[in-house]
């Protein structure tokens, strides 16, 4: 198995200045020492609840944000420390498809001239790169005359895949799909993660696919890591973690999405209890202890360590062991 | 809080300061002096040599300016050379009727300027609403000197319900506020009228009337109070505008107020003055920035904790 | 079965746009019994939001409810005036709204939000506050004098949800609409705000119509559930039965769009083409471009409303008739 | 929102039509000002002076005996070039240092929001006074210096909107193709600013037009015999009393095209609103 | 029955804001000005001759050496103190030390004090010293008073002698002034001598001129400089009465004589031809008069024969300006309604002042017709002033005013270094010379040699002098006028 992508001990603390001329500094641990690899040909990923540093770690990849620490490579490129033109034609080997179709694309110029823009930076002759986006548009659906229109003249579902296209004119082999899915309908939404599906075989894609949605991800992906306030809490294929989750965060995430099934109504639940802090001023210790049952004075103090138990299932918790989570889903 | 009105009062020095040398920059452009301004032709060369070394203007401007400065930080504005008079008693006796006639013309334009607004936005759509801006349109649009005269030949030459010009008591405020109320009630009200509409179109006047408010409750509680924040800001960012901007209606109406003393002084190049009304006016303009803040801070608790948190 | 406390007939909504009359609500009829939970489901934009406001009449310009009945306890809503409409609103129904950072006022405390609400009642301020402070800690705020005093941008999603909630049944109203109560919280909230709810229901014995357009929500916490599509109610019924007999094709698709398993144990079953444009309606039945299984006459005329059973329809050319029972 | 439905809105906007009808007549009248007007503007007769308004002369005759009306039409000219020259300049300053301090953030934002409020802050009348006074009176110069102070409100407004077009997924996504920052701002940022770019210039220009006006009333702007109303104006109100007409007709000519303007800019920020 | 207060009161308007009200650091004096100080010396009504004013009497002697004034005994300054002779000389010395103007005073050898009187010795005869006697500039400051407030203090309080005393001052609204009772004058030709009728004497700052008329009609002022353009409407009215004055000094067109092609005296003289002076009065309602020479009828040393004669010479001529034009080589070559000279069109800039644009606009249409392109640039006085000294201008409108011509000596005389617009040996010899003649016809003749002297050479075009406009309700009697235009209201009541 070769690492396409990979991240070791990659830290990102932004700052946000205040104060007269900027002179106040606090930290935001957006993402707190993760490391992980992504395999080339496998779909990776990402879960966490809202601001646990998912969508920084799919814009440190291309380097869209520097990072505070640690290191990314990409197919064994070095990318925070890449020239300009090294990371140039790493970043051509990635595609990105945001979360909200409506504002991933220049509303000012029409769907063909966003999808063909990246052939024209790449220096494709225009005529050649207007087959190329015909190509792509066909491969993703999209009928010619949608490709003289405006964004906001297309459904969601269609500008999602016009951002997809886009992502996947220059042939990448790695494609980030920061939430792909969750602003669109139950409807399209499986016309989307079919098309991805799609794609992925024709075209031997690797995907980083980062979402709340749990059924989603399990649908989709083959690992799964799951965040919890920028830190990786656990790491596993997904059908390990969903047969045995070892992090009771991990736990509560698959539990709290009721199945649409109403039979299920009556099953076990697990609901965490409070909000989540603050990521400027995080809890000591483990980050989830405020708001787990399970917590014992040592989570307070002490912060667990990712740990390896067994093929490659990473779990960050002192209590496994302790604890029976398993449950069947 | 304390702390956050000290540091943008700091951030307020500096832009005085660099309003003053860019100010001064532009006057020690022009061609000629302020001597030459203000003399006879009978004034033989030799003579205007020696006035200028008296007034020191034949220094290098960034002497001149140092040694402004050092006199106003000694609480001292320099001596009008064209007039012979201490800068700071010219300003002292023209601010106080500058600011009676703009501070009574900003209070009396909102006055009238943001009940109708609410009303236009109220009645949004109607006729009415449509007169209301029309009309408030004309009105910003009218000339300022035309619509001096104009209201002085009604109200003044031909009803004499009015004095005519110069500050008389009361009355004689009447006409030189209606030339300055009048214009600006088209732009308060457009921005009552435009708060209002955006703050009944947010979520939250829905719930307002789903917990079963009464639809007048809303109005007041909810849209006008919210709707307020902005026009209520809006009224420190205009009030130093009014201030520097009259001196027309100033003319007209000879008013003794500082956009007459200013324009008289640029004309003749009486630097200290100039530089004087405009280290005030960038003063007044830096302060009411500051209480607008304050005052938005007070009003609307979500601007208040970015001041707190600046503070700490 | 208990009395029917809600009973919409033939609802009709309408928004006058400049590009022409919006039918954003087209003949929808359901009811709710006394301490019932209804689920109305749909994708966006097919006029969830606006039943749920025309029920409070609180349809925001330029729509305007253009036909039909909502009986309340008897009372037909649209023939009151403006102000007895106030006192059915809060006090008999009430409604929370999907994003609770934008629906709760930022200039005013928290606590005196749900104050205001419990004062319209006729209790003086202090009592209004104290009663205040209890509704919050049955809502299962955390600390509610604190919160209390803090004002809405000072709390997280989830804590506002519950302030909003807690405002919404301070005055014991008997019917209580969420309007996507979940949709903008994390995952883990959402459960803790669907239990609450849920305990609520139960404790105050109201009935709850929520919207939302995730099945899961509407399989864990409704009784009955009615689906929508462009405007229109398609199918009513039984949580259970139409979760394991849909009758529309378009809530067969749904139910089979849903992704329940890794991805090589099947495959979903995507729905063609998107929700039609509610203001260019395609004639006949309006899901019938999307419709694998349409026939002629759907593309003519739009199906009537048929009753299955009590309390269970359908709006479908291929159920009833002589196609319905030749299959 | 699609581009049918803002012509239909456009369409049904009163006061955008209303304000267009009255801009395309100004517009129209100083294309053809040649063929309108009877006389030349400059054109001299003192036997003629002070003719009021009547069938040989529509506006009447100034003190120099000059048609009025031809000098008023003439004048039209002036006042497009005045305003326009003044919206340009303040939008090109106000969206450039908008776009760069928006975009770029950090120490060059701190430079620029520091100017941007510095010229804030200094009253404009006494500046653009002292300026034209500085580089002696001339119709240019009164634009420059209105246009040199007024362009903060721009400046404000275009940064708050790059700041949050910046973070715009598609803008992202451009970077993360490898836009260079220039190609962002001009491709992705700019075209999406021009909605209020356009807005408040048809706002401005009033405004524009209105504030030269005041300084060629101090005597500031054009020269004679140019026809430029703020110039008749400020001539004709010394005859205020004697013949009232000189002053009269370019204060209307003047409050006809700023009205046209305003109501066409309302119109317009009525019209580009997603939400009505 | 009691009397009406109004009557009482005068209420003086004028537009400009004063500054300070020490005469001896003032640039530029107003109505305030002379109601504290009173002149040493008068010329009289009609600027012939040197009369008592302040002074008791005035003595010049025979071969114009010396000036001797005498003052009254009981000579008061406003606050009461008694004012010696060497009180006013310490005055003088002040003056030469501080005013702008003190170069007034350079040609004076000595002054000298003994008891009341007075003595000024000069160097040369000086013919041009009178008026600086006769101005408000010379009026005499308490000094021990100014040295006490300082001179800004002063400036705002200040002390000296004149019929009235500053009450209130309300800064650029309105003075206030009361009677001062110490007051006592010496003009021959009026009765009263003191403070004059009204209690209480009020000046009032009226920029606008709308607006200060409106106040005149509306009886809220009682007099004020009427402008032009209003006169029609305040001559129509019964309640008001106009007196028109004889500016003293002039308006003439500086034309830049180091620069082609106003170096040609040719093409000056073709200038000379092409502008009518008629058509500027009819343009401006008559309230200038053309002039040819360089002295105004109202200005001392004037000679009638002397305009005359100049003017049958200068007279405008448009075609012979054209054939000078021609004859100079300058043609329409390309069709563009104005001339060519060594394929360079004439085309040149005309400074003034705002106040001034009626003239200029008449002048850029009259050379319009010869050919001559004028783009007008309206500046501050100064501006022009400084411009002129520079040499960077083709043509600008100067103007001054001043009762003696000697004011032209500022304009001429080699000495003057940049400020001399055009000079020679024989103009610097004639205007040294005017200055020590005594006799006034000998001076007239001597001011008509420089004259016609400049006529030659039209190093400038002398354009008009004006009329001044002041506007007096009807019901104010008694008063004075002098040609100039002082007002004596020594003897004026109000009916
Ligand atoms: N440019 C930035 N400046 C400051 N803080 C930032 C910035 N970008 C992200 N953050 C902070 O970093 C944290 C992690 O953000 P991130 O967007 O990665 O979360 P996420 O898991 O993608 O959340 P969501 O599910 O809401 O998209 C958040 O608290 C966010 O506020
Ligand atoms: N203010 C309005 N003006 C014009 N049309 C409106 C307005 N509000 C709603 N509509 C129309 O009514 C239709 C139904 O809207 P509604 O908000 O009820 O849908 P919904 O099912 O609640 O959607 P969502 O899931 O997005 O909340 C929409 O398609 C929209 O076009
Ligand atoms: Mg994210
Ligand atoms: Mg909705």
């Amino acid at each position: 198995m070769e690492a396409l992508v990979e991240l070791e001990r990659v830290k990102k603390h932004f700052v946000i200045r205040d104060g007269i001329l900027g002179r106040r500094r606090r930290f935001v641990h957006a993402v707190d020492d993760v490391s992980l690899s992504i395999v080339r040909g496998e779909t990776f990923g990402i879960v966490g609840e809202s601001g646990s540093g998912k969508t920084t770690i799919a814009r440190i990849i291309p380097r869209l944000v520097n990072v505070t620490s640690g290191s990314v490579k990409f197919s064994g490129i070095d990318i925070c420390r890449a020239s300009g033109r090294e990371l140039m034609l790493a970043r051509r080997r990635m595609g990105i498809v945001f979360q909200d179709p409506a504002s991933s694309l220049n509303p000012r110029v029409t769907v063909a001239a966003s999808i063909q823009r990246p052939l024209q930076l790449a220096g494709l002759p225009a005529k050649e790169a207007r087959d190329r986006v015909r190509e792509v548009a066909e491969l993703v659906n999209l009928g010619t005359e949608v490709l003289d229109k405006f964004p906001h003249e297309l459904s969601g579902g269609q500008q999602q895949r016009a951002s997809i296209a886009r992502a996947i004119v220059l042939r990448p082999e790695f494609v980030i799909l920061d939430e792909p899915t969750s602003a669109l309908d139950v409807s399209v939404q499986a016309q989307v993660l079919n098309l991805l599906l799609d794609l992925q075989q024709r075209f031997s894609l690797t995907y980083l696919f980062i979402s709340h949605n749990l059924p989603v991800v399990r649908y989709l992906c083959d690992r799964i890591a799951v965040m919890y306030l920028g830190k990786l809490v656990e790491l596993a294929s997904t059908g390990v973690l969903y047969r045995e989750p070892l992090h009771p965060y991990s736990l509560a995430l698959l539990m709290a999405a009721p199945p649409p099934d109403p039979k299920m109504r009556n099953r076990r639940r697990f609901i965490l209890t409070g909000d989540p802090p603050s990521l400027t001023n995080p809890p000591q210790g483990c980050r989830l202890h405020p708001r787990c049952q399970f917590a014992v004075e040592r989570c307070r103090v002490e912060e667990p360590e990712l740990r390896d138990y067994g093929s490659g299932h990473l779990a960050a918790c002192h209590r496994i062991g302790d604890l029976d989570l398993g449950f069947a889903m | 809080m304390l702390n956050y009105v000290l540091k943008r009062l700091a951030v307020g020095v500096l832009v005085i300061i660099s309003a003053s040398i860019v100010l001064f920059s532009i006057m020690q452009l022009m061609p000629g002096d302020p001597i030459r301004m203000v003399a006879d032709p009978r004034l033989p060369p030799h003579r205007i040599e020696e006035l200028k070394r008296a007034w020191g203007l034949d220094k290098p401007a960034y002497v001149q300016y140092l040694y402004w400065m050092k006199n106003l930080l000694r609480g001292d504005m320099g001596t009008s050379i064209a007039t012979g008079q201490p800068v700071g008693y010219l300003i002292a006796s023209r601010l106080p009727y500058t600011l009676l006639l703009a501070g009574t013309a900003m209070v009396v334009r909102y006055l009238i300027g943001v009940p109708l607004g609410l009303i236009a936005a109220l009645r949004q759509g109607t006729k009415l609403d449509r007169l209301l801006v029309m009309a408030t349109t004309m009105l910003m649009m009218i000339p300022g000197y035309w619509f001096a005269i104009l209201l002085m030949m009604v109200f003044a030459i031909k009803l004499r319900w009015l004095p005519i010009s110069g500050f008389q008591g009361p009355a004689s405020l009447v006409l030189p506020l209606m030339t300055m109320v009048l214009p600006g009630i088209g732009g308060t009200l457009r921005v009552t009228r435009s708060e209002v509409l955006d703050t009944a179109r947010e979520p939250f006047v829905l719930t307002a009337h789903a917990k079963g408010l009464s639809a007048r409750a809303v109005q007041v509680y909810h849209i006008l109070r919210n709707a307020l924040i902005p026009v209520t800001v809006s009224f420190f960012l205009n009030l130093p505008w009014l201030i520097s901007g009259s001196v027309i209606i100033e003319n007209v109406f000879a008013w003794p107020g500082m956009g007459r003393l200013v324009w008289g002084a640029i004309q003749s190049q009486d630097l200290p003055v100039v530089q004087g009304v405009f280290v005030m006016i960038t003063a007044l303009t830096v302060v009411c920035n500051i209480v607008g803040d304050i005052v938005a801070g007070l009003l609307d608790p979500r601007i208040r904790v970015e001041i707190e948190e600046a503070r700490e | 079965m208990a009395a029917k406390l809600l009973e919409v007939s033939g609802l009709e909504v309408q928004f006058d746009t400049s590009s022409g009359p919006v039918r954003a609500v087209r003949g929808v009829s359901f009811d709710i019994a006394e301490g019932e939970v209804l689920a109305l489901v749909g994708e966006s934009g097919c006029g969830k939001s606006t039943t749920a406001l025309s029920i409070l009449r609180l349809v925001p310009r330029p729509g305007e409810i253009t036909g039909g009945r909502i009986v309340f306890d008897g009372v037909n809503l649209l023939d009151l005036d403006e102000c007895s409409m106030t006192q059915y609103r809060g006090k008999q129904i009430s409604m929370i709204f999907q994003n609770p950072l934008v629906a709760l006022n930022p200039v005013y405390r928290s606590g005196f939000q749900v104050q205001e609400a419990v004062m319209l009642d006729k209790v003086p301020p202090d009592r209004a506050w104290r009663a205040a402070l209890n509704v919050l800690k049955q809502v299962r705020l955390p600390d509610p004098e604190d919160r209390a005093r803090s004002y809405p941008h000072e709390l997280s999603g989830g804590m506002r949800q519950r302030v909003m909630i807690g405002m919404m049944i301070s005055r014991f109203p008997r019917l209580l609409i969420a309007d996507e109560p979940t949709t903008a919280l994390d995952v883990t909230i959402q459960a803790q705000i669907l239990d609450l709810l849920d305990d609520l229901r139960h404790e105050k014995r109201m009935s709850l119509l929520i919207i939302t357009h995730d099945l899961g929500v509407v399989a864990d916490i409704a009784d009955r559930v009615g689906v929508m599509y462009a405007g229109a109610l398609v199918e009513t019924g039984d949580v259970t039965e139409v979760f394991e007999k849909p009758l529309h094709p378009y809530t067969q698709l749904l139910l089979k769009a849903l992704p329940r398993g890794p991805k090589n144990e099947l495959r979903l079953e995507s729905i063609p083409g998107g929700v039609p444009n509610l203001s260019n309606l395609p004639p006949g039945c309006p899901f019938h471009p999307r419709c694998q299984r349409r026939l002629d006459i759907c593309s003519k005329v739009e199906p009537e409303t048929l009753e299955i059973h009590p309390g269970r329809t359908v709006r479908c050319h291929l159920v009833g008739g002589e196609s319905f029972w030749k299959r | 929102m699609s581009r049918k439905r803002t012509y239909l809105k456009a369409a049904k906007n009163g006061m955008f039509i209303t304000g267009t009808v009255l801009f395309l007549t100004v517009l129209l009248v100083a294309v053809f000002a040649d063929r309108i007007a009877p006389h030349k503007y400059d054109e001299m007769n003192i036997e003629k002076a002070f003719i009021p308004p009547g069938r040989a002369y529509l506006f009447g005759t100034d003190e120099f005996g000059r048609c009025l009306f031809s000098r008023i039409i003439y004048g039209s000219r002036i006042a497009l070039k005045i305003g326009l020259m003044v919206v340009a300049i303040q939008i090109s300053v106000g969206v450039s240092v908008g776009l760069l301090a928006g975009y770029f953030g950090g120490k060059l934002d701190m430079i620029l929001s520091f100017i941007t409020d510095l010229t804030w802050a200094m009253p404009p009348v006494v500046l653009s006074l002292a300026i034209v006074t500085v580089l002696g009176p001339s119709l240019e110069r009164v634009v420059v210096s209105t246009a040199l102070v007024s362009w903060p409100g721009c400046a404000r407004m275009v940064r708050s909107k790059t700041q949050s077009i910046k973070n715009m997924p598609f803008v992202e996504a451009a970077r993360a193709l490898g836009e260079s920052d220039l190609s962002i701002i001009v491709r992705y940022i700019l075209p999406n600013t021009l909605g209020i770019v356009i807005v408040l210039t048809t706002l401005q220009l009033p405004g524009a037009i209105l504030s030269t006006t005041g300084l060629s009333f101090l005597g500031l702007g054009s020269q004679p015999p140019s026809p430029d109303w703020g110039l008749i104006l400020s001539e004709g109100v010394n005859y205020v009393s004697k013949a009232p007409w000189i002053s009269i007709f370019p204060g209307l000519a003047l409050i006809y095209t700023a009205v046209g303007f305003n109501l066409m800019g309302e119109g317009l920020r009525d019209i580009l609103d997603p939400r009505t | 029955a009691k009397q009406d207060p109004n009557k009482k009161k005068l209420v003086f308007a004028i537009a400009n804001d004063i500054e300070t009200l020490d005469v001896q650091q003032m640039y530029t004096g107003y109505t305030p000005h002379t109601l504290l100080f009173t002149p040493l010396i008068s010329l009289g009504l009609s600027n012939d001759n040197a009369y008592p004013y302040l002074a008791e009497s005035v003595e010049i002697a025979a071969d114009g050496m010396s000036i001797t004034l005498v003052f009254a005994d009981d000579l008061k300054f406003s606050n009461g103190k008694n004012c010696s002779g060497q009180d006013v000389l310490k005055a003088i010395e002040r003056y030469r030390q501080i005013s702008p103007y003190a170069s007034d005073w350079e040609e004076v050898k000595e002054v000298k004090a003994e008891g009341q009187k007075l003595t000024i010795y000069f160097k040369e005869p000086t013919a041009y010293f009178l008026p600086v006697l006769s101005s408000m500039y010379s009026g005499i400051v308490d000094v021990q008073e100014a040295e006490k407030l300082g001179k800004e203090g002063f400036g705002q309080k200040p002390v000296g002698i004149g019929p009235y005393v500053l009450k209130q001052w309300v800064q650029g609204s309105h003075l206030v002034f009361e009677k001062n009772p110490y007051y006592k004058d010496h003009l021959p030709f009026v009765k009263n001598h003191g403070p004059w009728a009204f209690d209480e004497v009020t000046v009032r700052i009226i920029p606008d001129n709308f607006t200060r008329i409106s106040e005149l009609e509306a009886g809220n002022v009682d007099v004020t400089q009427v402008p032009v353009e209003f006169l029609d409407r305040v001559k129509s009215n019964s309640e008001l009465k106009v007196i028109s004055s004889v500016g003293q000094g002039e308006t003439y067109l500086a034309l830049n004589t180091e620069k082609a092609p106003f170096s040609s005296r040719d093409f000056r003289l073709a200038l000379n031809y092409a502008i009518n002076k008629d058509e500027i009065k009819s343009a401006w309602m008559g309230s200038v008069e053309p002039i040819y020479g360089l002295v105004s009828p109202s200005q001392l040393a004037y000679s009638e024969e002397t305009e005359k004669e100049l003017r049958s010479k200068m007279k405008y001529d448009l075609q012979r300006a054209r054939t000078i034009l021609a004859e100079l080589g300058c043609k329409d070559t390309d069709g563009d309604g104005y001339l060519e000279k060594d394929g360079k069109k004439l085309s040149f800039t005309l400074l003034g002042t705002s106040a001034q644009k009626v003239p200029l606009t008449v002048i850029q249409n009259q050379l319009k017709a010869v050919g001559i392109e004028v783009k007008i640039q309206e500046q501050a006085a100064s501006y022009v002033r400084q411009a002129v000294q520079d040499r960077n201008y083709d043509m600008a409108l100067r103007s001054w005013s001043w009762p003696d011509p000697d004011i032209w000596y500022y304009s001429f005389h080699s000495s003057m270094g940049k400020d001399s617009i055009w000079n020679s040996p024989e103009l610097d010899k004639l205007l040294e010379e005017q200055r020590k003649i005594v006799d006034p016809k000998a001076r007239a003749a001597k001011w008509g040699e420089i004259s016609r002297k400049i006529a030659e050479d039209v190093p400038f075009i002398p354009l008009y002098y004006s009329y001044n406009y002041t506007a007096v309700r009807s019901n104010i009697e008694g008063y004075q006028v002098s040609v100039s235009g002082a007002i004596y209201w020594n003897d004026a009541v109000k009916k």
